[in-house]
């Protein structure tokens, strides 16, 4: 089928992926854009969202290429600069679904500036990053995220200082959707991103996502022991941290009060969820899961009084049929 | 021509400003062509000094003159420099034989107090000049009167309109429309005026010389507009549906102007976190379809850069009004400047094509956004429009503006219909970089039937979007969106042409761009009264410039003055570039201290080039 | 001049850049002038095709040769364009009689895998080109062993050095460098190399052609070393103690070099969030009295442009290293290009003094570092140094480094001594922006004695640096920061001189800058054998450019050649601006694919020019 | 005394106080202005800090005028970008005590990466941010901390979206010191910025101080007015925040493991802090006072290896003292 056909639907994976492949064999990449693909079929195929309604955005870095590996509405921007580019079409057609793709560099470190204004605006898109600890594209020097220690061509010593960490920020900032996945396993990705576009209001995904090439540890080499590493060392899913936290740091009397499951839907959930990063990061590990959803603020499009019933870049610009409002526009200049 | 030039000189808050204004408006609809501006404005919000000046006339005019007929004096600050900090005090600028109209109070209420004037202070300069003083006690009078001292201007006007004859209900009526007729400070109002005119009545004062002969006009539409209000007017006409931007001086009026107006028209106004994400808000925009701008100024458009480079290689249409004003960095944000021609000309890394349009007064600023937009989306390329400070935020009086010839021309942007009838169930694929036979490729809008693989990309790239670093690749697409794209650009009519003025065969020529225009033509027509011809060449289209015709104009000179707000001789230098190489013909008139040029300013400069050769 | 070219074709991961990096250091080590690059390097990483390339000469060289004697291949991407996106394999690069080196195995590992060699698939261009063709199962023969995928490019080592008498222990001591003699990593190495000599030996292969005569040097300290590293030790012993930078292709060595060294020297090597952010880093370090600096490329160039304008106006001394590559935006990021020469000299807003060198070699990277700062500490202003991808990437063999000979000139930067001498008791007060009779203002450490006032400020401000808006202050400090500042720094001795070679009596020049100088001298060296005298001149100090130089040359000439890597023609528009306008004599040699140029590029190009005319 | 001699303490506030003023009269920076002043001239007469020690740094904005209201070493920069040249002093001589001062657009809107990084970095300086809700200096548009509902001259219908909360920013980041004043309390407000300077790390006092000429509430007009604005409708003091929190959130058992007071030390004052932001935000009121203070976390300086005995700006460079060195770095690349 010539792309440009109207989409009929059902779409194959094939149908959505782009012309080849530009990751390093064993990528953490390539199982979010599994992962993704899943997402966008089952957008298309099975809630009836329009493949035209896709509109995918990266900045620059191996995971910005994601739109690369798509077929897709899309955009490649520069460096930390995607977040912006997705609120200018997000704004100029609320009817798009919108996706953008970003590094742990690209995203957390030249690109805080929009990353924290996205989310206090609360514009309607989901934002995916393939976190690695690394700069994985200008070849691993240590990106904000590198856990303390990291070893890196940036850091010959070890990284000094404490990483950023995405989820809290995001937390804090008022995000709608704040969910932490990892590349390997693709179900539970699939249904977190799944979630986070189903959710009005800006969704966070940040995503370990390894980099077998510049991500080293001591002693460990190579695609499959970097993913052992991250499970071994690294992440601790929001059950066992609930759980873990239940048991060990509240007294019974307030573990009655609490819920046996962690609930990221509670009014509590943004309180509890950056505790529980931080009871984590105590001992050395990172949550992994959903840690809040909350849709109930206005999104930056209904703030701004556009809608997808009203896009502007739909909106009739013929000079005929403006006329009047144009006069009294002018009228008013006198 | 005829007509006068009025300074208020005041402090910031003693309302000075509004009442000049008022008495502009009035002037206007009593048949006045009018500049307003501010003379001395500091980019700092305080209680100090400020000036603000109205010049009316009988005939258009486009900047300020020489030397000021009146000056309303509401404290020391108008001859004095309180604060020795290098300032020169305003009464320098009167004219001999000027008016000095001034609140003789012996004290002064905030912001003005302390600052009384000591007129025996002044003897010196008023003789010099041969001054006509007027004391009025204005203050007194205010107090006495139970009114607020912001009103001492209205008092001041009210003696104006007197002297110079000019009609009270014209005033009234202004005043009306800015308080509320039967508002309490409306009946304020009317009585100061009132008062001031009975007190120049009592006093016998006359100005015979500064009355003018006006026609009053029933509403012929005529407006009062500054550039950026003129622009942001123009832009929403041209079907401009998202403006994100940065609030910086002098461009503000334009993001406030779209905050008050664009929803209206179903679209959205974007007040960004930086100029930044505000030049990326307007490549998304433009990605989504709509027509999309931004407006800033100097530090600001370099926060602009990267994002100006991502729109040259995606080919995405970008329109950005650059307010210029004094450099470098913050330097001097709220005066006058032309330091960012070269920044908008030759900024940004890497070869595109762009497009840099000036204008000179507001009437054009408005029209050419007609073109602006058209050229953006025809040539799917970063467009911008210069403006200056004095034209971004001076109101000028100019002919109704008409809305209804502006000619949206999308270019190569499919609606869903065309998209359909291209590409839907013949086999053909849309590619968004498409080498086509006029060297555009389409755009379409997605979200519209069958557009699911509109991929835009910073990346070097293949035809239809992808990364590709390849030699063959690389070169049809830059030789497609470089080199044949500024052909195409070059040879587009709609491209503004230069405007000429003076006698066509002087052998002395100007030429400039932006807000000059105004100064530089009456410059022209002064010295063409006094017996030296010369002519004017206003640049409109400063890249791709046009060395054709600029070769022909400076052939056709024997010495060719180029006016610009810029110590780097940006316009010469481009100039240099384009036309002539360093050329012994040129001769830079550089004016970079944040004031405005005047006629005389320009003159006095021919005069000493011709006695110093 | 006698010397040949290697080519590695293989695949990202597979071993074939080391290998050749280590051929190359061996060859220097017996006396070669080697030259490194990296021909295809795509901007990503994955198991694509890769190319690796030595040129090793008997005599100094700077860049490629247009042809290949050698080439090893390692998989199918050599010859064939698999992936049909546009690729030219790189066998086309051979030249006639080349020798073709191939992995002949049958099945090949990871990360080759799937792309075996058929050799029959090239029998035409083998005939074509009448290649000499030797196959090694370079595959089987690790495999056999026990070996890792990875060191058949140790084999193929092995047999070219057998083949063209290359001496094994030289080859042998840099492996044992590289992995640690005796190490196992090492041992398989040894093991490699041998059975490639043994190989190449029991076939009776032999290059005559190719055996270079070299007198191995008793380390006479040559060195290897690409401009960004050069550049980066030549700041540091400049006395740059604070650094700061973002990672970006073709920079990032720089930041990887100081991150590993500036710390010994009690500098600190910041990793700043983004170029913004390390532009405003080294104005900070300056400000407290450190030598500082940063580098970047086009996009994060972009992103200074507000500090760079800061810097101006604030009179503080900034370094950039800016390495080029190919744009807009994204565009080639890890190609050649010099598409931001406009940027560099024209950036920014607003007028302000500024310097713009430009390096051709490492060695002259590494002993510019010593004016640079020199230059921005003397003037106060920003000063940057532009090297192009190939020439901060690749990696040249240059005569050993001296850093005896670097004098640290601070300028008017006083100790604390010279301040309390100049200032302390005598009633003197210390104002930054001072205006002197030299025309340069003192600066000072803060946290050293008497320092309290130390004020700079972005806004226009008065000579002890408080805000200021007043005309005269406003004259004052831009004749002192921009006038007087760039009639100093043009007569300053220390501004690099243009350097000059080929036959000054030749009528056909070139003028170009950085790495484009090592194909131009040789192509002047051919096209003076061939008969066709020609000359060159190379730009060092790009602004302020020296236009009576570039005057004299090109008025020597009958046609002057400008080769640059920017389809806009961005040096030969500076000349134009600066020296003769748009003229016939000028002729443009474009090169904007994001290839290198090679001496028969450009010689082709003369004569085609020859014949047209 | 010429501002050159050695500094002789004491000084006196004449001596560090520069050659106008900048602002509307009853403009809230004057208090701000004010306090600063009384801290520098402590820290001069009574801790021995040497005036030459000070530096002083701003952005562009009525509240960036700061240092030319002062006679300190400073540097008044680019709007929203002195935070990063604040770091390039504080790492080129650690020896500084350096003062950032930036205003709500500067530093919460521009200026967000920066802000956020240099919290992370935990870069040794204090940031005082002159909070007004408007863009004074361009005439009053709104900021990012403007209040929902703000009508501006780029609000004409009211400020639609939440409103920047710093506080939280700051708490979630990681900094060492966390404080809100207020411009019209001197004493407190003297106190805090002293703490804050006294704290190794990254400290941010986010001052409110009143725009008096922009910020317009309805009905309320002029200077007086707009500070009781501020009084009965926005602020709430940490103590009666902490108070109502404990009585009005928690259960009687919860309530007895709360201290009685709010303790800004506690290894809980981060979530308390936000917690307390939370509580307050839901009655529409700003939290004052210091939230949080915890210098545990080693400096950015510390991190890269330098330090007031060890300081960049003062490293000898000259070539002979070096040469050893500096043959060695060279041998190293043959
Ligand atoms: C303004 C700018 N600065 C720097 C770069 C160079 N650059 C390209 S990708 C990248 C970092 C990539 O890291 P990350 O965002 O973590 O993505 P990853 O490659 O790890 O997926 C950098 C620094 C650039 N392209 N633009
Ligand atoms: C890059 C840039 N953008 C915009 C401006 C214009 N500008 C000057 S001050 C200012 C905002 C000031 O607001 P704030 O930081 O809150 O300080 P305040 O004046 O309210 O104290 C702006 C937008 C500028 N100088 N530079
Ligand atoms: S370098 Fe790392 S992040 Fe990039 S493609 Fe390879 S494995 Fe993935
Ligand atoms: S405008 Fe507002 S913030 Fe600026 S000086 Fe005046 S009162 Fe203060
Ligand atoms: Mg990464
Ligand atoms: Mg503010």
């Amino acid at each position: 089928m010539a792309a440009s056909d109207i989409s009929i639907t059902p779409i194959k994976r094939a149908d959505i992926t782009g012309e080849s492949a530009w990751w390093c064999v064993g990528c953490g990449d390539f199982g979010v854009n599994s992962a993704v693909q899943q997402v966008i079929m089952s957008l298309v195929n099975e809630s009836n969202v329009p493949l035209e309604n896709m509109f995918a955005l990266s900045g620059i870095g191996c995971s910005s290429k994601e739109p690369d590996m798509l077929r897709v509405n899309a955009y490649q921007g520069q460096h930390g600069r995607s977040l912006p580019v997705a609120i200018g079409v997000a704004i100029g057609n609320p009817s798009l679904k919108v996706l953008d793709f970003g590094g742990d560099g690209d995203t957390y470190a030249i690109g805080m500036e929009h990353f924290m204004h996205s989310i206090i605006r609360n514009v309607n898109i989901t934002l995916i990053i393939m976190n690695n600890q690394v700069y994985g594209l200008t070849k691993g020097q240590a990106s904000p995220t590198a856990h303390g220690g990291l070893t890196t061509i940036s850091t010959p010593e070890g990284k000094k200082g404490r990483p950023v960490n995405p989820l809290r920020l995001a937390i804090a900032g008022g995000a709608a959707f704040v969910a932490r996945g990892v590349s390997w396993q693709r179900n539970e990705l699939v249904d977190i991103i799944h979630q986070a576009v189903n959710t009005n209001g800006f969704s966070l995904v940040d995503v370990f996502s390894p980099c077998v090439t510049y991500h080293r540890e001591p002693g460990i080499r190579g695609s499959g022991p970097i993913f052992d590493w991250y499970r071994e060392n690294y992440v601790l899913d929001i059950k066992d941290a609930w759980e873990g936290m239940r048991n060990q740091v509240f007294t019974d009397e307030e573990r009655a009060q609490l819920p046996a499951e962690y609930d990221p839907t509670s009014p509590e959930a943004a309180l509890n969820g950056l505790r529980l990063i931080s009871e984590a990061s105590k001992i050395g590990r990172e949550v992994t899961g959903i840690l809040l959803k909350d849709d109930s603020q206005p999104t930056m499009a209904e703030n701004l009084g556009v809608s997808a019933d009203r896009p502007p870049a739909l909106a009739d610009v013929s000079v005929e049929n403006n006329i009047a409002g144009y006069h009294d526009l002018l009228a008013s200049m006198r | 021509m005829a007509g006068f030039q009025i300074y208020g000189a005041g402090r910031a808050g003693d309302g000075t400003q509004t009442n000049i204004q008022i008495l502009g408006q009035a002037l206007k609809d009593q048949g006045a062509w009018t500049f307003m501006w501010s003379n001395e404005i500091y980019s700092n919000i305080q209680t100090r000094d400020t000036g603000f000046a109205l010049r009316a006339s009988d005939t258009p005019i486009f900047g300020p003159d020489d030397e000021f007929d009146i000056m309303e004096a509401f404290d020391a600050g108008a001859y004095s420099d309180e604060a020795n900090e290098g300032r020169i005090p305003p009464i320098t600028k009167i004219k001999t034989g000027g008016v000095f109209l001034y609140d003789s109070s012996v004290r002064l209420d905030y912001p003005n107090t302390s600052h009384e004037i000591h007129i025996e202070r002044l003897a010196e300069i008023v003789e010099a000049k041969k001054l006509r003083v007027f004391g009025i006690p204005m203050g007194e009078m205010n107090k006495a009167a139970g009114a607020v001292h912001v009103v001492r201007g209205t008092i001041a006007v009210g003696a104006i309109a007197q002297m110079a004859g000019i009609d009270k209900n014209a005033i009234l009526k202004r005043y009306a429309e800015a308080f509320g007729a039967g508002s309490n400070v409306y009946e304020i109002n009317v009585k100061a005026l009132e008062s001031g005119i009975e007190f120049a009545k009592n006093e016998g004062w006359d100005l015979p010389d500064l009355k003018l002969k006006l026609t009053p006009i029933a509403n012929d539409g005529r407006q009062i507009i500054n550039g950026d209000e003129a622009a942001a007017a123009g832009a929403i006409v041209a079907g401009c549906r998202v403006y994100a931007g940065y609030p910086i001086t002098p461009a503000s009026e334009v993001l406030e102007y779209m905050a008050e107006n664009i929803n209206r028209f179903g679209g959205a106004m974007i007040q960004a976190d930086s100029e930044m994400a505000a030049a990326h808000h307007v490549i998304g925009a433009a990605l989504s379809g709509a027509r999309s701008m931004t407006a800033t100024s100097g530090p600001g458009f370099d926060l602009m850069q990267e994002a100006i480079s991502a729109a040259g290689i995606t080919e995405t249409p970008m329109v950005i009004v650059l307010c210029t004003r004094g450099g470098p960095a913050t330097g001097l944000p709220t005066r006058q400047g032309q330091e960012e021609l070269n920044e908008a000309i030759f900024g940004s890394h890497g070869d595109f094509a762009r497009i840099v349009l000036a204008a000179s007064e507001p009437e054009d600023c408005f029209y050419v956004m007609e073109h602006i937009f058209n050229l953006a989306e025809r040539y799917q390329c970063p467009t911008f429009l210069i403006i200056d400070q004095m034209l971004a935020q001076s109101s000028y009086t100019v002919p109704e503006l008409d809305p209804s010839g502006f000619v949206v021309d999308r270019g190569k942007l499919l609606s869903p219909e065309q998209f359909a009838e291209r590409y839907n169930g013949n086999g053909k694929t849309f590619k968004r970089y498409e080498l086509t036979d006029d060297g555009i490729s389409y755009r379409a809008f997605p979200g519209t039937p069958g557009v699911t693989n509109y991929y835009s990309n910073t990346n070097e790239h293949t035809e239809d979007g992808y990364l590709s670093e390849e030699e063959v690749v690389r070169q049809q697409q830059m030789d497609k969106r470089f080199f044949q794209r500024m052909d195409l650009i070059r040879a587009d009519p709609q491209l503004p042409q230069p405007r000429y003025y003076g006698d066509s065969s002087a052998k002395i020529g100007f030429i400039s761009y932006g807000g000059t225009y105004g100064p530089i033509r009456e410059a022209v027509e002064r010295l063409g009264e006094a017996g030296t011809k010369a002519k004017f060449m206003e640049l409109r289209t400063m890249w791709p410039l046009n060395a054709e015709q600029a070769k022909a104009f400076i052939d056709s000179c024997d010495v060719v003055y180029v006016p610009e707000y810029s110590a780097g001789a940006q316009l010469r230098g481009l100039i240099q570039r384009e036309v002539t190489g360093p050329s012994p013909k040129l001769k830079s008139m550089l004016r970079y201290n944040g004031r405005n040029m005047t006629p005389g300013w320009i003159t006095s400069r021919v005069e000493e080039a011709k006695v110093g050769s």
